[in-house]
Formats: C-alpha cells, structure tokens, sequence
C-alpha cells in the first residue's frame, strides 16, 4: 500500500522521533537523587514569607488538570472523530490522542522551561528547567504561591496539549500521520513555547525597597493584555494555525461535490458534553486556587456563556435553515466555551450571556461564510476557535471589571477604552504570529515528509491506509 | 418457482411477513436497501450548509415461491406494503431456475 | 416536510425564546461594575462571625458540581439515547443537552432567585436575587458557610438542570422540539422552582437573644421533612411530572406491536456508568463540605445502595425471565442511586444496602406493571424515579439515625415514627402538587404550540424530522 | 436456549448469592444507631494527638475514588467491550459493570475488614470491622491521618474492584455469566483480601517509649517492598489470575482461523482515555492527601510514563508491522499506566520516561510472542498487566529514590541495590500465590457450575445467550 | 451464465469462500441479510418485557458462473454450508443473459 | 424489462446515479455489499498481529428497466463506473417477467 518512498521517510521519521525521545533523558535523571533539589533557584528571594502549599488549592489544580486531560482524550477525539467520515474515525481520534503523547514528553524534556522558565528579555524562557530540573514539590510563587510547582506545570501541560489537538480539525481525513507527529513537534516547541511565553511568563529578579518582587514579564503580558485562562494562546493561536493549514494543504479530494456528512454525531455530542465538563478545569482551574472565590466566578460565568451560545446558535440556525440542529447546539456550546475562556476570570454573570450571544452569532456566520470563501477548513477550527477567540479576547477588553477580580482591569464597558486597544494588539500579535510561524513550519513539513496522504489512500481512508485498521466491524 | 423481490417501505415488513406466511410461505430474506426513485429524499444539515440526501431508507423482500403461488403472494405484498402515497416501492417477478436446500439436499418446490 | 402553520408557530417559539432570552442582561449588569458587590445584603447580619471560605470544601463543591453537570450530559443523554430507536438517538440526546442549556440561563436569571431567594412566606423565594445580584463570592451561612454563595448557587443550578431532563424520558420518541423548550421554561419556573423553595429554603431574618440566626424555611422544610440531596425534589417531582406527561401525550405510534428495543446499549452502560460517578457529586457533594466526614458517608452508602439496587434488579429479573441482562443491572444502578438520594446523609452502610435491595425490587415490578398499566412512559421515568424516589424518601424516615447526622433526624428503626409520618406528607405534597402542575402545563403548551410530532414525523423520527440529521452515517 | 440443567444450576448460584447478600445486613445495622460510633477501637491510642480531617485532603481522595470507580465502568468495560465482537459487547461490558456492583457490596460486608482490619500475624485482617463496623468519619492514622477512615475504605474498594474486572479480558468471549459471578465472590474474598493485606497493611498495636506507635504490617510490607499504588496487588495479580483463567477456561471457538478483530475501537480508545484520566486518582490518589508534593510528583510521573509507552510502543510496532496502529498506541498507554503504578510515588520525571519506555517494548513484545505460545488471553491481560506490572515492580526497584519521597526507599541506580531484591521477592510471592490459587478457584468453579457457554452459546454470542440481548438493534 | 445466490449461516462464510475459490471461481459478492424461515429467532428482554426477534442474520453469497460450472458451485456451496442444523439455508439459481466486466468492458463467460 | 445489477466502487456510485438519471431511468435500489475478486483486500493489524481482509467495500446498484433501454443502461453504467483499474466491478443482466408498482398496481414497463 506505500510505496518504497513512503516507507523510507516513514523510518526517518521514526528514527528522528526515537533521538528525540531518547537523546535527554540520561541527561538529568541526576537531580532525582539529590536529597535537596535545587527548587530554590526558582523560588523566590528568601526574604518573601515561604509559599505553603495548600491541601485545597491542589486538590482543586489537580482535579483540574485531569479534567483538561480529558477535554483532549477522549473529548475533542471523540468530538472529532464523530464528524469525519467513517473511514477517517480512528485516524482522526488518533490525532488528539497521539498529540497528547507527544506534547506529555516534550512539556516535561523543554517545552515548559521555554514557555515558563527563567525569562531572557520576555520574548522566551531559558532551558533552565529542561527535564523539570529544579521543578519540584514546592510552590513557584511567581505562578501559584499554594501549589507545588510541579502541579503548575502540569496544569500547563493539558494546555500546551489540547491547543496543537484543536488544530488538526482543520487538515482531517487527508493529514499524512508522520507528518502530523513532525507537525506537531516543532509547532510546540517553536509557537506554543513563545506564545505562552509572551502572554504567561513571569520572573522574579530581585526585590523592590519595599521587599515586593520585581518581576521579569513576558512581553504580550507587559503590555498588559488580559487572557485568563488561554483565549490568545490557545484558541486564537489553534484557529490561526488552521488556516494556515486548510490553505496550505489544500482541500479534501470530493470538496463540493461529496457528501462530508458527520459519520456519528452521538459521538460528537459526547465529545463536546466532555469539553464542557473539563473546561471547569480549563477556565476555573485557572484561578490557581479553589478558594477566594475567582475559582468559583470563573466557573459560573463560563457555564453561563456556553450555555447562552448554544442555544443562540441554535436559534440563529433555526432562523436561517429552518431547523435547530443538534450540531449547532453542540457547536455553539464549544464557540462560547471558546469565547469566555480570555474573560473567565474578569467578568461577571450578565456579561457572559453578553459573551456567550456575541459567540453563537459570530461562530455560526464564520462556519456559514466559510463555505463561500473555498478553503477546506473541515471541522472549522478557524470559524470556532478563531473567530470564537477573537470575540472572546475583544470581549474581555469590553466586559471585564475589577469588581469581579482586582488584580485584572476594567474594559470599556467599565469605563476603560484603553484595555480594548491592548487586546486588540494582543489579537493582532497573534494571529500573525501563528499564521506565519505555522505556515513556515508546514511548508517545511511538506518538504521533508509530505503532508499529505495519497488520492488512493484517501478514497481509503485514513483508518486503513494510516493505521492498517478500521473503527468498527 | 419465481422470485418475488419486493421494495417496500421499512415499517411495512412486519404486515408483508405476516400476510405471506398465513398465505403459506415458509421462508423470506430481508435486506436493507437505499432507495432512489419519484419519492424525493430528506434534506440534512451540517454545519448550516444544507445537503439533500436522495436515498430512502428501504427494505428488500426476497422470497422464493412455487410458479402457482406467485401470483398470489405478488398480490399479498401489493395490499399489504401499500399506503397510497409516493414510496410505496416496486415488486420484481424473476424465473428461478433450481432451488436447493443446504441442509437436506432437496430441490424444486420441495426446497422451499 | 412542516406546513406553514408549524413555521408560523415555530418563529412565534424563536420569538419568544428570544425576547426571554434578550430581555433581561441589560438590566443588572451594572451591578458587576460596583466595586464592593452588594452581597452582603444577602450575608447573615454583622453580629455573627464573618463566614470564611475553605478552600477543601470549595473545590469538592467545585469538582462536585461538575460532576452533576456530567450526569446530565452526557450521563443521562446517553443513557436515555441508546434506549431509543436509531431514528431518535440524537434528538433524545438533544433533549438532555438543550435543557442543560436553558436551565443554565433561566436559573441565573431568576431560578436560583425563585428557589433560594430571600423567603416569602415560606412559599416562593423573591427576585431579589434576579441575574444573581448579591450573589457573589462571599459565603451565604443560610446554605453553606465555608463555599462561596455562587458555588452554592451553580451546585444547586445542576439539579434545577437534571430534573426536567429527567422527564423527557417519558414522552421520547414522539416530542415536539419546540413544545420542549417552552415546557421547560414553564416547568423550571413554575413547579422546580418553588418546590425546590418549600424543601430547601432558608431565610435568616433576624437573631435570636444567644446570637444564633432566627430563619424562615421552606413549609416543607419547616415540617421537618428530610431530603438530603433531592429525592423529592428531582426524583419524585420528575417522576410524578412524568406520569403527568405520559398520559397527556399518549401512546407512541405502534405501540404494542412495533419493536421498540433499544437501538445502542453499549451507549445505555455508558450513560448508567457516568451518572453513577456523577451522583457522587450529586449526593456527596450535597454534603457542601469535604471535611467533617459526612460527605465521605454519603459517598459510602451512595456506592453501597447503588450497587445492591443493581445486583437486586439483576437477580430478580433473572428468576423472572431466564436471564440476568445488562440494561437491568444498568436500571437497578439508577434506581439504587434515585433512591439512596434523599437519605444519603442521614444512613449508614447496613442501612445502604436495604435501601437498594428495596430499589431493585420496587422499581423493577414498577416496570413490569406499567406494562399492564398501558401508559407509554417511554424509558420509565415512572418506574425508576417517580417509585425509585418515593421508596427513598420513605425509607429515609424508617433508616435516618443521628448517629450518621446529628444535623438529621432519627426514623422509623432508631425509634422515632414521627419521621416516617412526615416523610409520607412530604411525598404526597410533591406527587400532587407535581401532577397536577405538570398536567396543567403539559395542556398549555399542546395549546399553545402542539405537543406531539405528526405522525409522517414519527414515522421518520425526531432526527430527520426535528433536527435535519441522523445519528449515523 | 439453556438445558434444564443448566436453569437448574442458575438457580443454585442464585439463590448462593441471595444468601450472601441477605444473611449479613441483619447483623449490624445497630452499630448505625449508636450515638457515639465504636470508632475510636480503630483509632490510634489516645496519647497522640487525635488526627484531623483536612477537608482539601478529603476533596482529593473522594474526588480519586470517584475516578477509580469510573476506570472499571465505563473505562475498563470499554476498553475491554470495543475489543470483542459485536455479539459479545454487552456481555463483556457487563463483566466489568457487575464486577462493580459485586465487590462494592462484598467489600462493605467482609472485604475491607480481611484486607486491612486488624492484622493477624501478617496474613489477613480480622473481621472486626465487618459490615464497616468501626470504620467511621474519624481518620485511622494507619492508613491515612488526615482523612475520614471511611474515605480511605472506599478509595481502597475501587482498587479491590478493578484487579477482577481486569481479569475478565483473559476469558472474554467464552465465560458462563454465573461461573463469572461466583469466581468473582471467592477470588476477592480469598486472593485479593490476603494480597492486599500482605502489601498494605498496618495495625498500630502499641506505643514505644517515645511515643511513636508500633506497627504489625503485612508481611510482604514488612519486607520492605514498595508498591505506591498496586503494582503486584493489582497489576501482577489481575495478569497471574489472566494467565490461570487463560489456561483453565481454553481457547475460542475459532483461534486461529476465524477472525477476532475489535468490532468497535471508538469504544476502545474511549475507554482507554478514561483509563489515563482515572489512574491519576489511582495513584496520585494514593498519595492520601493533596498536600506535600507528592501526590502532585505521583500524578507528574503518571501522565509522563504513561505518554512515553504509548510512544514507544506506536514506534516498536510501526517498525516492526509497517503501521503505527490507534489500538497499539492506547494499548501502550494503558502499558505505561501499570508500569507506573508501583513507582508512582517514589520514582521522579527522568524515570518515568525510562519506565514507559521499557514498558512499551516489553509488553508489546509479551503480545507477539502470546500468539506464539498459544494459550488464548483473549484481551492480552497476561501482556499488559502482568509484564506491565512485573516491570513496574522491579522498576520501583531500579529508579526509586528518597529524593521523591523520602518514606520510601531508594533503588538500585540511587545506590540501593537490595531494595531490587525485594523487589523480586514480592514479585515472585504475588505471581505464585495468585497463579496457584486462582487456578484452584477455577477448577472449583468449573466443577461446581460450570466455566464456559456451550459451543452453541459461543457461536450466538454472550449477549444473546447469556442476556437475551443485543448491544446494537 | 448462471447466478447461484446462496443464502447460509454466517459463519459459514469463509470456508464456502475458499471452496468455491479452489473450484476456480474469481469473484463473489455477498450481503448481509436476515433471514426468516423455520429456524426460529431468538428472544430478547427489554426491561424485563420479552420480546420475540424473528429474523435470524444471515450472509447472502452471489456468484456469477459460467454454465458448466453451476452445478459443481452449486454442490460445493452445498457441502460446505451444510452444519445438519435447522438454518442452514437454501441456494436459489437463476440465469444471466449478459455480463459486463467494467474495466475491460469484455462480456460473457470471459468477464467473470 | 430487464434488470440489472451493477457491482461498483462505492465512490462511483453518485456519477452513476446521474448518468441513469439523465438517461431517464426514474428508479433504482442500492445496497452495501462486500466483494471479493481480483482486487486484493487490505491488511489490518491488531495488537501486533497481521489479519487479511479479503473482502472489499462495493456498492451494489439494482436497476429494472425497459428492454429498450437495457444496452443503454448498461454502457452508461460501464462508461460511469470505470476507473481503469482492477476492481472496478461486474453488470449482470437478468430477465424480469413482471413488475408491479406498489402504490398504483400498474404492471409492466408503466410501473417502473
Ligand atoms: N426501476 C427501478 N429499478 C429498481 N428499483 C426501483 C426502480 N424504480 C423504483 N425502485 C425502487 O422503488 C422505490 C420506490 O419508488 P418511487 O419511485 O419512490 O415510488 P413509487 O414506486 O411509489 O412510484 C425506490 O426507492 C427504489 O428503491
Ligand atoms: N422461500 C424462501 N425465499 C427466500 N429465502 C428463503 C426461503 N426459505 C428460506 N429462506 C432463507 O433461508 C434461511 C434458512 O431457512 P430455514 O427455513 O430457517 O432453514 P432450512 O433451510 O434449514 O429449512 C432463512 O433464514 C431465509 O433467509
Ligand atoms: N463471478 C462473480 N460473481 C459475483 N460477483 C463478482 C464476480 N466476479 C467479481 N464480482 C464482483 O465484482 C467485484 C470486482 O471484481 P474484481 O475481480 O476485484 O475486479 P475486476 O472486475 O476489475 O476484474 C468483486 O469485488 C465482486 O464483488
């Protein structure tokens, strides 16, 4: 079934993979051994009260990294894998699930010391933490001063997980796989890191006259741009680097002529029902902490605006095609998750119906006017995450308040235009960023392994021609 | 012998099956078939754009009778599939030349 | 594939749907701009100490309430959708889905306000607390002293969300979609609301000489009535809504003589399975605290009931029929849970386990008569919840015992029969008032829209005819 | 359908079973009636200072126990279920499922009180805490100082629970639904219970001079073996009773001539994805407490290791078959999740990779040469968990250190070459134990009632023959 | 040319594949059906309802065969169906008058 | 009339539906078969273990026409369904003695 080419780059691939995985590890297993590890370096000056861990507040963060854990598998898998056809199921569930793989290692080998680590100049973080070295059981208060460090960082991961997942919907049902895991690689370590870097990232240097911390801070972050829990990072970036992906790779064989038709929308339903579910994780979790009540704020509004969103949606859809779908809803439910997630911890409950309606709305045009532009953005990344993002980072530089939380800002509707004007350069930042980024890094991908499976392999499937299986029997 | 094949409208199979065996028909095989024809499909939508499926959900009847039955279980399957509206479905008369059953080795009518 | 008439009615629906939707986020949102929200209107007064938010306890309530989330989709989604035919799986799963999202709206705006607000006359909660104003992060000690009162708040918003989708089981496969809608907005406001206020409510509305509040309760509550979790509430209530709702919609198109069997058990296990994690939530979490062990109790009797209910269903349905099957462990687990509901905070595991075997052997003859019975009460909401439910408030008052609950009361066994005479008041209250409501309400919206598909649409199924999908492709 | 006989022998093991469940309840329930519960017999001596309930330590453990539960159903019942043939989906599901409900109810009644009551000699728990006699809402310091004693018993459940489901992968496709149920009645009571006792337990039976409680343990604890959370209680267990059941019960109609390809591996990574989500309750809830760091460094190395296998296996397989398979990539995370649940707690991120590693390449390579040994382990439970546990094991040995936890022990790459010794021992002890004594068990219950469905039966399918019914209609 | 469809027990299938394969037949196309005869369904349990399933799976096996091989197809089918049982199926035979290869557009005997 | 039954790829089937249509054929009936012939099936690998699927997706096409325009159904078939390459299936045509239309009771050429 692959030709004698396919099979060489195949083993190239393989081998590139296996250095990766292996070249590091012997490297570092060294500080498992020291009695003390070196944690210090990256606490605070001892002149701050020692963090304390508290029992609450990690119990919350874990619970809400497991919950985000699941938002990638089996959530958006399955979310996905119920809207490709049947030949595609298990190759498309296999991105998300594979991604979270691959994204697990590299996180903890280098991809959460460049996106949180020392900071060099606010544009990255050093590789101090390579391995976690210096990654331990004590809190790094610079990010949460009431969980161990460790419990931040893989919080971070479930991030730096889902985003490259939420991409794939754009490239489904013809995305050669060794591809994807190349993909995926380098746009973590070359676009996730550095974004998460420029909107995240803070450094302790030194202590101002008064003992408080002089902070180091990433430079999207320094412009004072607000993004509680991902909106810029993850879902502007996921929707920007699906453009350049449905353009890049072109669209799938049968394009306007076959019938794309979701192979098994209970699957879908359940997908999004489990998004729902873990992004409590995903947007309350981002509180760092359970009690103080921004953890909980986060919570309500974030169920508020999903819920708004798909029912406007629905009615949007009900109007326009003369039917509420069962998609739409479910649609609609992921664009206000989408698009709450930059205000979550800035805005009140009223605001988020606000946000939640300007989601429904916006995400179903993007979807509609997609089908006019010609591109083959198949799961509509761009229109869902993308455009859903947007709305949300634009939305949190109008409804945010600092009576939902002090240490945020007001947004225009509160008296504060500027704040508008920064997340819209936030915005800009980064879909030109990832769009160029994405675009080099796939052209490069292309060139080395190929992108795309063959017109064969694609009449076939990727179940078949990918993985030598198929879903059901 | 003849073989009946009849297409006939899903929910309808309960009412043929019954009618044929009181008639004396001792056997049939059913398939599950997409039909296209005057009665016009269903409309889907995915994402707000609309696609018009044209197939129809149908069910193929296929029973094998003695020539002196045939007409009657043709007439059987007319009055019991039939609901008068579009859809209702066709009825196939072919010559069957042997029939065989595996587990006795009879043939002919005794086979059926 | 609808008449004119039906579009006309449906745009009416859009229509209104919308204006309730729209009407009210303009007003109130001033509120999340004032610096120091006005909750403490709803705080207990000065005099007594400031409650203080835990931060163990938020984040079970936290992790709890997204666990009821979880039970209603896609635990009870699923679980109803695989029990349909093929033709009707999503639009059931619809069902869950959709009211998950208008109850999410409608108990933020003026649900939670309705069922908990400041008492009026022990009947109705006012709306004072309308689009949550002065519901903010600050604990509310009438309800749960150490969470903040939005954690309460969206806690109890989950069990407002799984009621009425409790009783779309009883009219499947035939339901018209927007019929649904509007029966839930009506049902939610105007039965779970104030059944909610009479069970559950606490007013605090003055001092006593020793300091201690003076509050107003809910008439039920003030009877005595014990309800740990909502077996009234949501069982008996969704149960007797259901019988109410049976009955005025009729019979499904070939009934008794059509195959109804179960289109996708496997979906129906999975269902069963996540609202049994979920209902840890559900009941453990109704402890509203983490700490004092008796959430870990209600936990404890909650997997004990369910599992003996299961086991009973199974072995009784064994030496009924010939063979223990798969659907009936799956319904004796949801009748074990439906009934250890209401007395999971005041029973210990002994007790647990006749609870269930009472469970399994109830709701299972319930099922069976009901098909004597001739009502079509499609995926027995009746059988399970409605007997399920009154078996568990009942047997609340025969097993409570203030060893478990000093908070509770003692019942029938540990010597005290006043229990059982007022649990048997409190489910005659709920039966009647429930029926008679839902009755009223059901008649209204046929009036109103039509409750029922045609019968080309039943024929063809709510997928198709409803939503414009299938399931599967 | 079945012979006389056969009915005849239903109902013996029905009304068995009926007996086991109804003798006991009677006993006991007048302890729930005690004003103050006989607790304190359990409690440590008063002299220490009484132990306080931490209500984020609780959260965490209820929210872990919750987790576990939902490996066995639906995770496990999935992931096992999509594997099987269509005709034998439900009645796999159904294993798992009623597993559950069995354990629950035995561990309740006699289970907990065997495996971790009051030690005799280092080989089995009494039965003083029958029925949960004593087991309260105050902590055992024992076990777990900071939450209720309860919650440590039904955390432990889930474990007692999952080890026989995992078994049922082995006879998948042949089992007797009766000879199921009463395997799983003696081999929890008269192997999982003496396991768990010899690994895990600890009665304080005194107080030395210095006021520190003298401990009985186990005797295999008493050893010194680790196993943070399950590896030989669980893992090598569940694979030596696989390789036992495989043996005894013999092969499919069909081995190696009719096809066993999965009917449904949506089903498949479904359940497996549940399984990664679940087992961070599994072990970083063996942690007891979310505090400390080390549930947050068990949870870490969990998802690292567990990424890491999937990896390599999806690499060892693509070259060694052409094809990175989905089914080969969720197979290798379940892998690395037994292969890290010894050392979850002990072992540091470097190693965790170093331990996925070896547990993809080993277990992959224990499925291949199966099929050359040929004994039909229908689901590979031998391959995964009993290599994947028997590596985690000796692994613990290897990469432990005290610089992760210092109450355990360090391994041979820290300089500790004895603990790899130990190791071996508890290794060899469990796999014999189990082996010999699940055979045993096997033989009985195949004398008794018989193991396997009729050749009839098998070509039909469980789910019609055992169940009368069909998973998909 | 002949067309012998056979309707047989499911499991069946891959050893009459293999039969038929040795006798020199290239091709064969087959269908999933279900199948009402004297073999009686099954029973399933609905919520403790019962209810009586009469359609029994079944594989439908076609194959297109010159004239001379029919009978020998036909006896193969037979022999390798056949389990004795209640089931096992019937073999009905029908004739072709033209066949198409679509790939070469040959026709008769050549095409099949 | 005449029927004939069309084995093709699955992916065809649209382009063959309209050739049909264009040429005034009002009706047809389809069904998911499995093929076996020339066209080897693919490799599916579980758990490290490699199976051969002989049995390749096609589509099956039933179609009753006039004797008139049999050839002519068939060469647009042919003409639609043909990729070139190996697997592109079989036409079989049969005679039909008799149709009926269900909802009116017509018979013969009138009914289809
Ligand atoms: N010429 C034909 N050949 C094969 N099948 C046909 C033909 N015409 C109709 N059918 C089958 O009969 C079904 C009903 O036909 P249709 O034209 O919709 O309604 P009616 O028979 O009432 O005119 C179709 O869906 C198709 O399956
Ligand atoms: N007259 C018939 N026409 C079409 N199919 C038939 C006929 N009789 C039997 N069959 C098919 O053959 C199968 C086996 O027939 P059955 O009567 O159960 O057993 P047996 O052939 O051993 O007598 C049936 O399930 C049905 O699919
Ligand atoms: N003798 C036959 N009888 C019935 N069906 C056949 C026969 N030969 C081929 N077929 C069907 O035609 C399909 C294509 O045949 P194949 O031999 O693979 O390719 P080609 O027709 O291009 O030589 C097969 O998959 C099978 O469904």
């Amino acid at each position: 079934m692959s030709s004698n080419g396919a099979v060489r780059r195949a083993w190239v691939m393989l081998a590139m993979m296996a250095v990766l995985l292996l070249a590091v590890p012997f490297w570092g297993m060294a500080q498992e051994a020291a009695p003390a590890p070196p944690a210090e370096a990256a606490a605070p000056p001892a002149a701050a009260p020692a963090p304390k861990v508290d029992t609450g507040d990690t119990a919350w963060v874990l619970t809400s990294t497991a919950l985000v854990l699941l938002m990638t598998a089996p959530g958006l898998a399955l979310f996905y894998g119920g809207m490709v056809r049947k030949k595609n199921a298990l190759g498309t569930i296999m991105h998300s699930f594979i991604i979270l793989c691959v994204v697990s290692v590299i996180w903890v080998l280098w991809g959460y010391s460049l996106a949180f680590g020392p900071d060099k100049g606010g544009w990255i973080g050093g590789l101090e933490w390579f391995g976690l070295n210096g990654v331990g059981g004590d809190p790094n208060a610079d990010y949460a001063a009431t969980i161990p460090h460790q419990a931040f960082m893989i919080f971070q991961m479930m991030f730096a997980v889902i985003t490259p997942a939420l991409i794939t919907g754009a490239f489904a049902e013809r995305m050669k796989f060794s591809a994807l895991l190349l993909f995926v690689v380098l746009w973590s370590t070359l676009v996730y890191s550095p974004l998460a870097h420029w909107v995240w990232a803070a450094t302790t240097v030194g202590m101002d006259k008064a003992g408080n911390p002089i902070q180091q801070l990433g430079w999207v972050r320094a412009m004072g741009a607000l993004d509680f829990a991902g909106g810029t990072v993850v879902h502007i970036s996921s929707g920007a680097a699906a453009l350049a992906a449905a353009l890049v790779i072109g669209r799938r064989r049968g394009f306007g002529t076959d019938s794309f038709m979701p192979h098994n929308l209970t699957l879908t339903v359940l997908g999004a029902s489990l998004l729902w579910f873990g992004w409590f994780g995903f947007n309350a979790g981002s509180a760092l902490a359970a009690g103080g009540g921004l953890a909980t704020s986060a919570f309500v509004v974030t169920n508020t605006a999903t819920a708004t969103a798909a029912l406007t949606w629905m009615f949007v859809e009900w109007a326009y095609r003369g039917k509420p779908t069962v998609l739409g809803a479910a649609s609609g439910a992921v664009a206000g998750l989408v698009a709450i997630t930059p205000a979550s911890g800035f805005v009140g409950p009223i605001s988020s119906i606000w946000i939640g309606i300007g989601a429904g709305v916006l995400c179903f045009y993007a979807c509609i006017i997609k089908g006019k532009l010609g591109y083959d953005d198949a799961l509509d990344v761009v229109g869902v995450h993308g455009v859903g993002g947007t709305w949300g980072a634009l939305a949190t530089g109008l409804f945010a308040s600092k009576a939902i939380n002090s240490a945020g800002a007001d947004g225009l509707f509160f008296g504060n235009p500027g704040q508008l004007l920064i997340q819209i350069k936030a915005v800009l930042v980064t879909w030109i960023f990832v769009f160029v980024a994405s675009y080099i890094i796939l052209k490069v991908v292309d060139a080395l392994v190929g992108l795309r499976i063959t017109d064969e392999e694609e009449k076939m499937g990727l179940d078949l021609a990918q993985h030598h299986e198929s879903a059901y029997n | 012998m003849k073989k009946i094949e009849a297409i006939i409208k899903p929910f309808k199979l309960d009412e043929v099956k019954e009618a044929l065996t009181e008639l004396g028909v001792q056997g049939m095989t059913v398939t599950e078939v997409k039909g296209f024809g005057r009665q016009k499909g269903h409309k889907e939508v995915y994402r707000g754009a609309e696609y018009v499926v044209e197939f129809v959900p149908k069910v193929k009847v296929e029973v094998v009778v003695a020539d002196g039955l045939a007409q009657r279980a043709v007439d059987t399957i007319m009055r019991m599939a039939k609901t008068g509206t579009i859809g209702d479905g066709k009825i196939f008369v072919t010559p069957v030349s042997e029939v065989v059953r595996i587990r006795t080795g009879e043939t002919g009518d005794g086979a059926l």
